[in-house]
């Protein structure tokens, strides 16, 4: 799993990621990840080390509070997550803050991400007889509805099965659903405002239809195209997506020394690497 | 009288307290993820052949997937079950829900709560604040809808669940039943109340005093049986205990992936045993060593 | 921006953090009877002269009859309000219900319990299971009937209540707001979720890690506001620092019995003078005694 | 407030009262007691230290499981009732248990009783505008529909205004309030089985009407006669009322060697003192 980290001067596909996905939080926001995400994991401390220092950071399965972990391990329900956290809240009292809107952000990932940011992680297929059984939603189906805003990020883009037009079934809701609106649903929750996807960054427009805003500089617009099942928006600001500074990378490092991060990504992404420069990358 | 258990000594051998579950049951696990599962208890499930059990929780691992290898189950409604990104999805749990040798009716960790507490606070339902939109509600024809008195608004309302039994491990207890245990609880203190019983495993039966002093999370009254078993949640982690055994895992997802003889031969050697046999075969002293220092502690993850 | 009060420190004084408590407001008590209840915040409420509030609890005691005393109150929403069968009736409540000076709009623990848990999980009612053929009903014209999905019951509905302030005191705390809570906790853990904001006085403010290692009960995230105010909540007891002042609590109640200028002597002395001087005048130290001896303890309550 | 006991020989109404209500406790119950009632709270505890051993004790305002008191405090809410309990109930997790139906006995008082066990400690008179405002009646009027079964007491029979036609307010619900049974009004709980006064001990019909089945040896009929509001039915069976034992006195005196129980009583009351003898004993 351990694989030497690429010097400061240049940097890894999923380091930039994970630094992408910081970025995302606001400081003096409430954010929250799942279980079994180790990219945001990851990010939710480099954003508190780094930009996002008053942000409220509540560990993803053991809802410790703001806790500095030993390291990142593969499992999240795990000690070396939260050993010195100060507070962890009861299973209830975290999911009763998101239920009631006390929580700005959450980031969410699924098997299948439709144009509205809905997600699927229940079941491709049938879900009454599924072609592939995923593991579930945990508490998705519930708190995406009421936590304020959602980062969506999937490291499966390129698979050309993940963005699809329609997910098999909504486990967790974007911005609409076939049963309607937010608004119409009664949910104060505002839905995804960014997905990022190891091909770039989407944001989603007034309809809830997502738009891609920037690109990883080793990635052209036909790649995406050719990978994303729905219509494609495009407003493109490559600052949108800038470079990882030192601090960021050292935050990546020093957090993940098991490289747990990289377990999301498919292996031929892990290869890819930048260097202080515009434009793409070599893939040595 | 009460749903209380007030016998003063509730210890018993792990046969007779896992015989307290009967086919068709009910049944919550506690722990979560792949930490503090009542693994002993799954295992002894499996070696008496318990059928058709009917599991309920939040997010679980190896210990659902081992008693749907076993054919141990028929209706699996827990908000997850997998390994995460570590070791992928979850080969028994996959294969019998694709085959449609379980019913996979998944539910949300908030929904569940919500039917817990309306157990515990004997209401005949509650509403929750979301699954409208999502297709959870597809799974859970048992859910209904209601509309609230001051806002007209519509909610999806849940019915109470009070699940026959919750097995639960801890890494103490007394002879009474109090356990304790450390965060997170995850839903364990609501399976306690809500359930019609405990049934428990702990690492290490001590005095009251100790227990105590430790602080009582799951209280005696709660508890039908309590049975000593060290290393009881292995292979998941029971801190201060032991960590997590990551080689241990993949060698069961390697045999469930591959199911047939492979699968048989993991069920032969770490479960038709026996819990002796088992703590001989699996070195788990080993994964104590996570608090001789980080660089240590990260091993047992590489 | 959630409701979470994330500044890192919340030290003011206890000038400032009632400050925080406007004219009016709806304040959740914390501690319950006569133990751990928030005097020195009730005492700075009257010198800052605080009117018209709306007070909500289950069962407490001088708190609630001294800032009646102050005419500070305008509606009472606890579900007691006395001194038990040691010192009787609430002298000033008793008074000003009587003469409709406030409006005791008496509630029941079950009932205020779930209005918090509504707020808590961001639901616009619940329902409870009791009230019905009761006469509290008709003092809650707000309380609405709901049809259960399931069974067809009608029920009792009740609509959240989240206080715009709780006012607690603790035995220990942190200059973040992490506050240490020996049990009974009473309603303090939902007040803390279901409020807007938590202000908080502690009888000694300590370093974090002491705190944690106490137990936070508690977390800096719900707190506004922490203030050291040693005796913060005597006449009460707050264990392990002090008992229950005996003869202080029969003085108020004389003088709240009698009214007119006995009571204003009372507040006056105990009240007006602020907290420095009270201290002075309480001789509270005897109160640590307790520990000392069972008969020392005993002497206490004679 | 302290008083010397009288010898086990002999002993004071207070202390038979107390003794008279434990005995309503069966073994193996699950039995609680609100605040502001000393006289069940140390019946409870001489219950489990007598006949009832395996009884399920939870404290009053502490919400304790099976303390024993350093001694009786005057406050419900103080650290002697409960300094070495191993298990204190969150206050939800009692009143849970409560509404759930696991609680099998609960005692209640009030300011006025009416004949099918209903309570009123809210007030006398107007409740919108209150002769006497009492304190209130805490968690009664959810729990009192949902425990299995009530003991009712009163220690003001004799004052002949607390067991009335009617209650003024009815807070705690007995067998049938206005708005139907218990069966109609869809609660599983029993109501009251026994109700005890100074003066002797009640019984109820399957009407759920009170019936009077004992006297306390120093009280005629007519005593209960003309202190009793409502119809008073009788069948005495002398033995629901017999001696205290040696063990039962001794309880009493070691659990409330400051006589906080006699707070309950009119000072008249206290003076009552009997010795093993039947009928009526001297008030000498």
């Amino acid at each position: 799993m351990t694989r030497a980290s690429a010097p400061s001067e240049s940097w890894t596909l999923d380091e930039w990621f994970v630094v992408a996905l910081a970025r995302t939080i606001r400081d003096r926001e409430v954010v929250f990840h799942g279980f079994g995400s180790p990219c945001a994991q990851v990010a939710m401390h480099v954003a508190r080390q780094t930009h996002a220092r008053e942000m409220m950071l509540i560990e993803g399965a053991t809802y410790a509070v703001n806790p500095d972990p030993v390291f990142v391990p593969p499992t999240s329900n795990d000690l070396a997550l939260h050993q010195d956290a100060t507070y962890r809240m009861r299973f209830e009292e975290f999911f009763d803050a998101a239920a009631r809107g006390a929580v700005d952000r959450m980031f969410l990932s699924g098997g299948q991400i439709d144009a509205y940011g809905n997600t699927n992680v229940t079941a491709i297929g049938d879900p009454t007889k599924p072609k592939v059984k995923l593991g579930g939603g945990g508490g998705g189906c519930n708190i995406s509805a009421t936590i304020r805003t959602l980062t969506l990020w999937t490291t499966r883009h390129r698979s050309g099965r993940t963005l699809v037009q329609d997910v098999d079934f909504l486990t967790d809701l974007g911005h609409r659903s076939r049963e309607g609106t937010r608004a119409e649903l009664g949910y104060t929750g505002r839905g995804p405002d960014w997905m990022l996807t190891e091909l770039g960054l989407f944001d989603f427009e007034a309809d809830g239809h997502a738009r891609l805003r920037a690109l990883f500089p080793d990635v052209q617009a036909e790649d995406v195209e050719k990978s994303t099942g729905f219509e494609l928006r495009v407003a493109l600001d490559r600052s949108l997506l800038h470079e990882p500074s030192g601090s960021e990378l050292a935050a990546v490092r020093h957090l993940d020394p098991l490289g747990v991060r990289r377990a999301e990504f498919a292996p031929a992404e892990l290869e890819r690497t930048f260097a202080h420069q515009h434009g793409p990358a070599c893939a040595c | 009288m009460s749903g209380f258990h007030l016998a003063p000594d509730k210890r018993t051998s792990l046969a007779d307290a896992v015989a307290l579950v009967h086919d068709g049951a009910q049944v919550a696990l506690g722990g979560g993820l792949c930490a503090r599962l009542p693994m002993a208890l799954v295992r002894e499930l499996i070696r008496q052949g318990r059928r058709d059990l009917h599991l309920v929780g939040s997010a679980h691992s190896i210990d659902v997937d081992l008693l749907i290898a076993a054919g141990a189950v028929k209706v699996c409604e827990e908000s997850y079950v997998g390994f995460e990104q570590d070791l992928g999805l979850a080969p028994a749990f996959r294969r019998a829900a694709e085959h449609g040798d379980i019913e996979a009716r998944e539910s949300c960790c908030v929904t569940i709560l919500t039917q817990l507490r309306a157990a515990e606070a004997g209401v005949p339902f509650l509403p929750v604040r979301g699954v409208k939109g999502t297709d959870i509600r597809r799974l859970h024809p048992e859910y209904g809808a209601v509309t609230c008195p001051f806002t007209g608004e519509e909610l999806v309302a849940v019915p109470p669940l009070s699940p026959d039994v919750a097995l639960i491990h801890a890494p103490l207890g007394d002879r009474h039943g109090n356990l304790h245990l450390d965060q997170p609880y995850v839903l364990d203190e609501r399976f306690a109340a809500a359930s019609r019983m405990v049934v428990a495993t702990v690492d290490r039966l001590a005095g009251t005093a100790e227990v105590a002093d430790a602080g009582v999370v799951i209280p005696a009254h709660s508890v039908a049986a309590v049975t000593e078993v060290p290393f009881g949640a292995h292979p998941s982690s029971c801190y201060p205990g032991y960590a997590y055994d990551r080689p241990h895992l993949a060698t069961y997802i390697a045999a469930a992936t591959k199911g047939g003889a492979e699968l048989a031969d993991y069920l032969k050697r770490f479960v038709r045993a026996g819990e002796e046999l088992y703590r001989k075969e699996i070195d788990a002293e080993r994964l104590s060593s996570w608090s001789e220092s980080t660089d240590a502690w990260k091993e047992l993850f590489r």
